[in-house]
């Protein structure tokens, strides 16, 4: 026990001291979210995307005369994780938080920036109330919240689709029951629609023939689905293979090649929304043109957006002049910034203006955007 | 038979049936204050299953089984679950050993106290003076019971690092722990060397004179059961087929017929 | 009435997977009575080796149902192979040991190869190719049983009356019955228990990779997680049906199949695992040896 | 020797054969590409070349062990003399006593918040191993007592605004009824089908927490949930987290203590005895069905007060952080670090949860190397990093007494 304590005691100490020992004059870039585990697909792109963007600052010299830092902490996406990485990014010292990945994660870790003085901004983080209830003012996003999905997705359905009947299911996690209660909000609220099945099911389970079947009894027109792509194709598949033509609508969670790939053919005919079309904008193509080249794949998930945050958080401090809480944050707030989703400022809650959903229809085997 | 002596258990007619196979057929038994009773018989015959109805671990199908304890009021024990027999003031040894073998020597027999004492959870957090005199009255007289059975010495080995017949004596401690009027010893003496069968004589008489308890012995060696019981009860296929002291039971014929080519030289 | 057909032949596709996978569980109960914790794994990794066959043999320019069959016999080997050694460096050095040890080995065994698979190959769905043809004579009735679903019965049902045979007629199946009922008198009369355990976790292993093939192709998408549940689940079936029986083990699969579908169907999906654990938990408190086990009594 | 390299040279290859699918193919299903990554296969085939022999070794040794002990002599470690020698114990626990409580003022906050993760798990392991190492109840779904402790301080916060040290001894009585009302049921049951009806209460913890809305507020969890509070005063980061390190260190301490008390007790020595022999144990007149319910309801006790001071560490809960693989962390602690034994369980804890914490690179492989570390431990060392101490009692004079008497 006790040659344990030193030895842990001694391995902590010199741990320390390597990486606050040079707390040389940089500028701190934190980045959180997931980078291992099962949820790591999720947040590597944007630690990339941060790397991508800190590279190429440095190499023009820095802001404000300062070489950036990245200091990268896993969270694993789990809440407990986070506010240990948190905790670290902010003994550590960094200037600015670029995470973190999931709602949950970042709920739990918002408190400690809070305390810090510390601006966060996550590219990925959807939960409204991180911005609506007004609790982190030091809270921002370059993606769009739930809601704001949920509207476009339900007034899709009502208005371009007409339906009348519509199931809605959702995956019991975080991110996908809040996008279906959000759904069935505005379902109900429209009037001209009934919201025929509200129901979760379980990610992981063999099959879900039975809720399919469900969908069919109660003749809905439309399944909107809140969730991650997985359990989608696994509901297209077993529609398409009970026959069942009922209009699949989703979630950004489903917008992913995997799901195109995993449903094959049954994806068909599908509505998802996501980030509208950025592939016009000239940074957009440089950033994926730039990961290309780096790494030699397709950027995953929220690289846009992480992309986005990055530089949107180092172009406030090189325009506040310092990297004062209030400075930066005023700035953000304030001053358009170019990004790969687009010209965007902050809201006063954080949320990012200038970025928006589109609806999206699977054609042949790929998302196009409806306009 | 018939003696004025206090009778402390009474089986009448007791049955088990397991789906369609009868181990125990109605068997009637008696054991009395200061008896050193036995119940012998071939392998199979029963005797363990009958043990095992007496002592709560099997619910027989038929018969009863009365416990008669000086000076309280008849109980039937058909259907009580084990430790309740126990708490009667009925303990048992196993046939194949069950020491508790991670636990010492002295917390095997400490564990006996277990249902004579009453010190709860919140009582041992606190640990306030009267658990600490219990504590110290259960290592007391534990101790002293290792000192009756000899293994005072090994108090705080492990029971499992202890020899062969060492445990079966910790076993009988153990048991006596539990203050019972009457012991059920199941083949005390398997796998003992002459030697060791000799003192488990010794010891079982001890028992029985100095600490008034009476004893009810399941043995397949011959020469203890005919040197300290009265009487001795004979099972062969679950039925009772010979009961009476040593001299009568070496002249029953059934006896012998039932033992014919399994133990002739008992 | 054809709401209630659709969820029938649903829970009975579902049922008939789970009692695949609890016949490995059950088996390997009756003889060495451990709860084999991994072996919801080895179904796992029988449908990753049948995906990367698969995989491999479409990317080099092969297609259709031979496929299938190459990729389940591969996946069966491996399968087989994975349990074989499974149950050598994981639990035969712990025979006689206390029973929680081998249990908490299984456990650990688990979480190991979930994360070797996690390690060695990804962490996200992989697509399972579409193996299985529409067959045009189920077309009529599609939307209550498709072809996948019909060549999963088919299948399973075989694989049953196999395995049956196998027990019931077999030399081999005889030293298994008789190393159930006891191993020390089975080891006298000259059956080399080791390798009848070893070949239990073998069958039991192929039974699996064949129920992970089937759902793989049927659900189009594997990945390192799919075991657990589908392991927990069909374990909670050979309990209900009562561990150690075989005919116990079809039972409680199917049962649990139904149960899920139907209280999926008219209930709610919500609590879908509360209703599979809450049934188990009323069987073992009603019956404790399960439907079909033998409560035998405890040798004192 | 050549017998050896035989042997190994089959399991080398049996292992290339085993691993080639999984290591060596990686099929890109979704993009139709192949890599082939023959270079593991080499690594496959060295490692387990070398593994084989380490295997050999090992089991040799742990037969010679065997024997030993069946001869009746005792192998007793030198870390088991030092650790039954009380004066060092004495020393020891000083110093570390000392050491845990400069900590903080050391080190810097992080370090501080991964010591209060740690010895969260320090607590969960201890009641864990009540139930667990010391009465041999395995319980598969521990998290959910967790949860209940930290949901009970999270809804009471959000709810009436109860404060953190009403709520503390609360949760723990929550965690203790949700044990009994849970324990009912499995009293019946044998070990095996304990383990998965429990692994199957903790699963409907966490989709009870998923679904029902009205109570749990679903998914999204409970978020701004208070940390503890100082004679009212509003804490900064740091100190904060020194506060609530004080707190888990002095809850550690009152753990062990309580602990300890109830192991070297009668009802310790009931469930101990429950553990090895259950049939033994009813015949000595030990109420089983009590013995197993209080074992179990007080390893839930500690873990629902330790999910209070969790809930008001992160100040943010949700379903997510209650699964089966929380369960099975803290069930390798307790198996790792010795069952029964509270030293190696502390130990255990420190090592499974702050190694991880310091080696962020290797994190990846940390629950390949829990789960192999079960499996290795149970074969080669089944009483853990450090063994159960086990209880001595002295008694002097009874001879004289019975001399005398």
């Amino acid at each position: 026990m006790k040659k344990m304590t030193v030895l842990i005691s001694t391995l902590a100490l010199v741990l320390s001291m390597s990486v606050t020992g040079f707390a040389a004059d940089t500028i701190k870039l934190g980045v959180a979210g997931p980078h291992s585990g099962d949820l790591a697909p999720y947040g590597i792109p944007a630690m990339k995307a941060a790397q991508l963007v800190v590279k190429q600052i440095n190499a023009k010299g820095g802001i404000l005369g300062k070489q950036v830092e990245l200091l990268i902490q896993d969270d694993q996406c789990k809440p407990e994780i986070a506010t240990n990485t948190a905790t670290k990014l902010v003994t550590d010292g960094a200037h600015v938080v670029l995470g973190h990945i999931c709602s949950g994660a970042t709920k739990a870790a918002l408190g400690i920036y809070k305390d810090a003085k510390i601006p966060v901004m996550s590219p990925s983080a959807t939960n409204p109330p991180l911005t609506q209830s007004g609790d982190y003012p030091n809270f921002f996003r370059t993606i769009a919240s739930d809601d704001m999905q949920a509207k476009m997705a339900v007034e899709f359905a009502i208005n371009k689709l007409g339906v009348k009947k519509v199931a809605v299911l959702h995956d019991k996690g975080d991110y996908g029951k809040g996008f279906a209660d959000f759904a069935k909000k505005y379902l109900d609220e429209s009037g001209k629609v009934e919201v025929v099945l509200f129901e979760g099911v379980t990610p992981g389970a063999m099959d879900y023939s039975s809720i399919v079947q469900k969908v069919r009894k109660n003749k809905a027109e439309a399944l909107v689905f809140g969730g991650y792509h997985p359990e989608a194709s696994k509901l297209v598949s077993q529609m398409s293979r009970k026959r069942l033509k009922t209009i699949f609508i989703s979630d950004d969670g489903v917008k992913d090649d995997s799901f195109l790939k995993v449903a094959g053919d049954a994806a068909n005919g599908s509505y998802v929304t996501g980030p509208r079309d950025l592939s016009s904008i000239p940074l957009n193509s440089a950033a994926t043109a730039e990961f290309k080249a780096e790494y030699g794949a397709e950027p995953g998930a929220f690289f846009q957006e992480g992309y986005s945050a990055a530089l949107a958080l180092l172009t406030a401090i090189e325009k506040a002049g310092s990297t004062d809480y209030d400075a930066v944050t005023k700035v953000l707030r304030s001053e358009y910034v170019e990004t790969p989703v687009g010209k965007i400022k902050f809201d006063s809650k954080g949320d990012a203006e200038g970025v928006g959903f589109s609806v999206y229809k699977v054609e042949n085997g790929a998302f196009t955007e409806l306009k | 038979m018939a003696e004025n002596k206090h009778k402390l258990l009474e089986v009448k007619g007791l049955t088990m049936d397991f789906g369609g196979l009868r181990a125990v057929d109605s068997v009637t038994l008696e054991v009395h204050e200061g008896d050193i009773a036995a119940l012998i018989g071939p392998n199979g015959a029963g005797k363990t299953t009958f043990f095992n109805c007496i002592t709560g671990i099997y619910d027989p199908t038929k018969g009863d089984i009365l416990l008669h304890p000086k000076g309280l009021k008849t109980r039937r024990l058909n259907g009580l679950k084990p430790n309740k027999v126990t708490e009667m003031g009925l303990a048992r040894t196993f046939q194949n050993i069950r020491l508790f073998p991670d636990m010492t020597v002295l917390e095997n027999v400490m564990i006996g106290r277990h249902c004579r004492t009453k010190s709860g959870i919140f009582r041992a957090v606190v640990r306030g003076k009267r658990v600490r005199e219990e504590e110290r009255q259960i290592v007391e007289s534990s101790y002293q019971l290792l000192e009756k059975v000899g293994l005072a010495d090994f108090a705080n080995e492990f029971s499992k690092n202890l020899p062969y017949g060492a445990q079966r004596r910790l076993e009988i401690a153990r048991a006596m722990a539990t203050d019972p009027f009457l012991l059920l010893l199941d083949e005390p003496a398997a796998g003992m060397n002459p030697q060791e069968t000799a003192d488990l004589e010794q010891l079982i008489c001890k028992i029985s004179a100095e600490e008034q308890i009476a004893i009810l012995l399941i043995e397949h060696d011959m020469k203890l059961v005919m040197n300290i019981s009265d009487p001795i009860y004979v099972m062969e296929y679950g039925k009772k087929i010979a009961e009476g002291n040593p001299q009568e039971i070496k002249d029953n014929p059934k006896v012998i017929e039932a033992y014919l080519g399994e133990e002739t030289d008992a | 009435m054809e709401y209630f057909l659709e969820l029938f032949f649903g829970g009975l596709t579902r049922g008939s997977i789970y009692a695949l996978i609890a016949l490995g569980y059950t088996m390997v109960y009756g003889i060495i009575q451990l709860i084999n914790f991994a072996h919801g794994e080895i179904y796992m990794i029988g449908a990753f080796v049948a995906l990367i066959v698969a995989g491999v043999c479409t990317i080099y320019g092969l297609s259709g149902v031979s496929i299938l069959i190459l990729a389940g016999i591969i996946a069966v080997i491996y399968a087989c192979a994975y349990g074989y050694t499974l149950e050598k460096v994981a639990y035969r050095p712990l025979r006689g040991a206390p029973r929680l040890s081998p249990l908490i080995s299984a456990i650990g065994m688990s979480i190991f190869l979930q994360n070797y698979v996690l390690l060695a190959q990804t962490s996200d769905f992989l697509p399972f190719p579409r193996l299985i043809p529409d067959f045009l004579f189920m077309e009529p009735v599609a939307h209550i049983i498709g072809s996948p679903e019909l060549v999963i019965l088919i299948t399973t049902f075989i694989t049953m009356i196999l395995l049956t045979l196998l027990i019931k007629k077999t030399k081999v199946g005889k030293a298994m019955r008789a190393t159930q009922q006891d191993m020390n008198m089975a080891r006298l009369v000259g059956v080399n228990v080791d390798r009848i355990i070893s070949l239990t976790f073998v069958i039991g292993s192929a039974l699996a990779a064949i129920g992970g093939v089937l759902v793989a192709s049927y659900i189009g998408q594997v990945n390192f997680y799919i075991g657990f549940l589908a392991g927990v689940k069909a374990f909670t079936a050979a309990v209900l049906g009562g561990i150690g029986s075989i005919p116990g083990a079809v039972l409680g699969g199917l049962i649990l199949g139904w149960a899920e579908s139907f209280a999926a169907g008219y209930i709610s999906s919500d609590y879908e695992d509360v209703f599979t654990f809450g049934l188990l938990v009323l069987i073992l408190i009603l019956r404790p040896a399960g439907l079909l086990g033998k409560s035998h009594k405890q040798k004192v | 020797m050549i017998q050896n390299l035989k042997q190994s040279l089959i399991v080398s290859v049996w292992f290339v054969f085993l691993t080639f699918p999984l290591m060596v193919v990686r099929v890109n299903t979704m993009d139709q590409v192949v890599i082939w990554r023959w270079m593991n296969m080499v690594w496959v085939a060295i490692g387990s070349f070398i593994l084989s022999y380490l295997w050999r070794y090992m089991l040799a040794r742990q037969q010679v062990r065997k024997k030993v002990a069946d001869e009746g002599v005792e192998i007793r470690s030198r870390t088991q003399l030092l650790l039954e020698d009380m004066s060092f114990r004495y020393k020891a626990m000083g110093i570390i006593l000392l050491a845990a409580l400069v900590f903080p003022l050391v080190f810097d906050t992080y370090q501080s918040t991964i010591m209060i993760s740690a010895l969260i798990y320090v607590v969960l392991g201890l009641g864990l191993n009540i139930s667990v190492g010391l009465a041999g109840l395995l319980d598969l779904g521990y998290v959910a007592f967790f949860g209940v402790g930290a949901y009970s301080y999270a809804l009471l916060n959000h709810h009436f605004d109860l404060g953190f040290w009403i709520t503390l001894p609360i949760g723990g009585i929550l965690g203790c009824l949700f044990g009994i009302v849970l324990g009912f049921p499995i009293l019946r049951l044998r070990g095996d089908y304990l383990a998965i009806v429990t692994l199957g209460f903790g699963m409907i913890f966490k989709v009870v927490m998923e679904n029902w809305d009205g109570l749990s507020f679903g998914p999204s969890g409970i978020a701004n949930i208070d940390k503890p509070s100082f004679f009212g005063m509003d804490l900064s980061l740091a100190n904060s987290t020194i506060y609530i390190y004080y707190i888990m260190i002095a809850l550690v301490i009152f753990t062990i203590l309580v602990t300890n008390r109830l192991k070297n007790s009668r009802i310790g020595r009931a469930w101990i005895a429950m553990r090895e022999d259950e049939i033994a144990c009813v015949a000595m007149g030990i109420d089983i069905a009590r013995t197993k319910l209080s074992a179990y309801a007080l390893g839930a006790f500690w873990a629902g007060m330790v999910g209070v001071l969790f809930a008001s560490k992160t100040t943010f809960i949700n379903p997510a952080s209650f699964t089966f693989m929380e369960s099975a962390i803290i069930l390798s602690i307790v198996v790792l670090g010795g069952m029964g034994s509270i030293l190696g369980v502390i130990i255990g804890a420190f090592f499974l949860i702050l190694l991880p914490e310091y080696m962020r690179a290797f994190s990846e492989y940390r629950m390949l190397a829990f789960g192999a570390a079960m499996v290795l431990m149970m074969i080669f060392r089944p009483q853990g990093i450090i063994s159960n101490l086990r209880q001595t009692y002295e008694y002097k004079g009874s001879k004289d007494k019975i001399n005398n008497g």
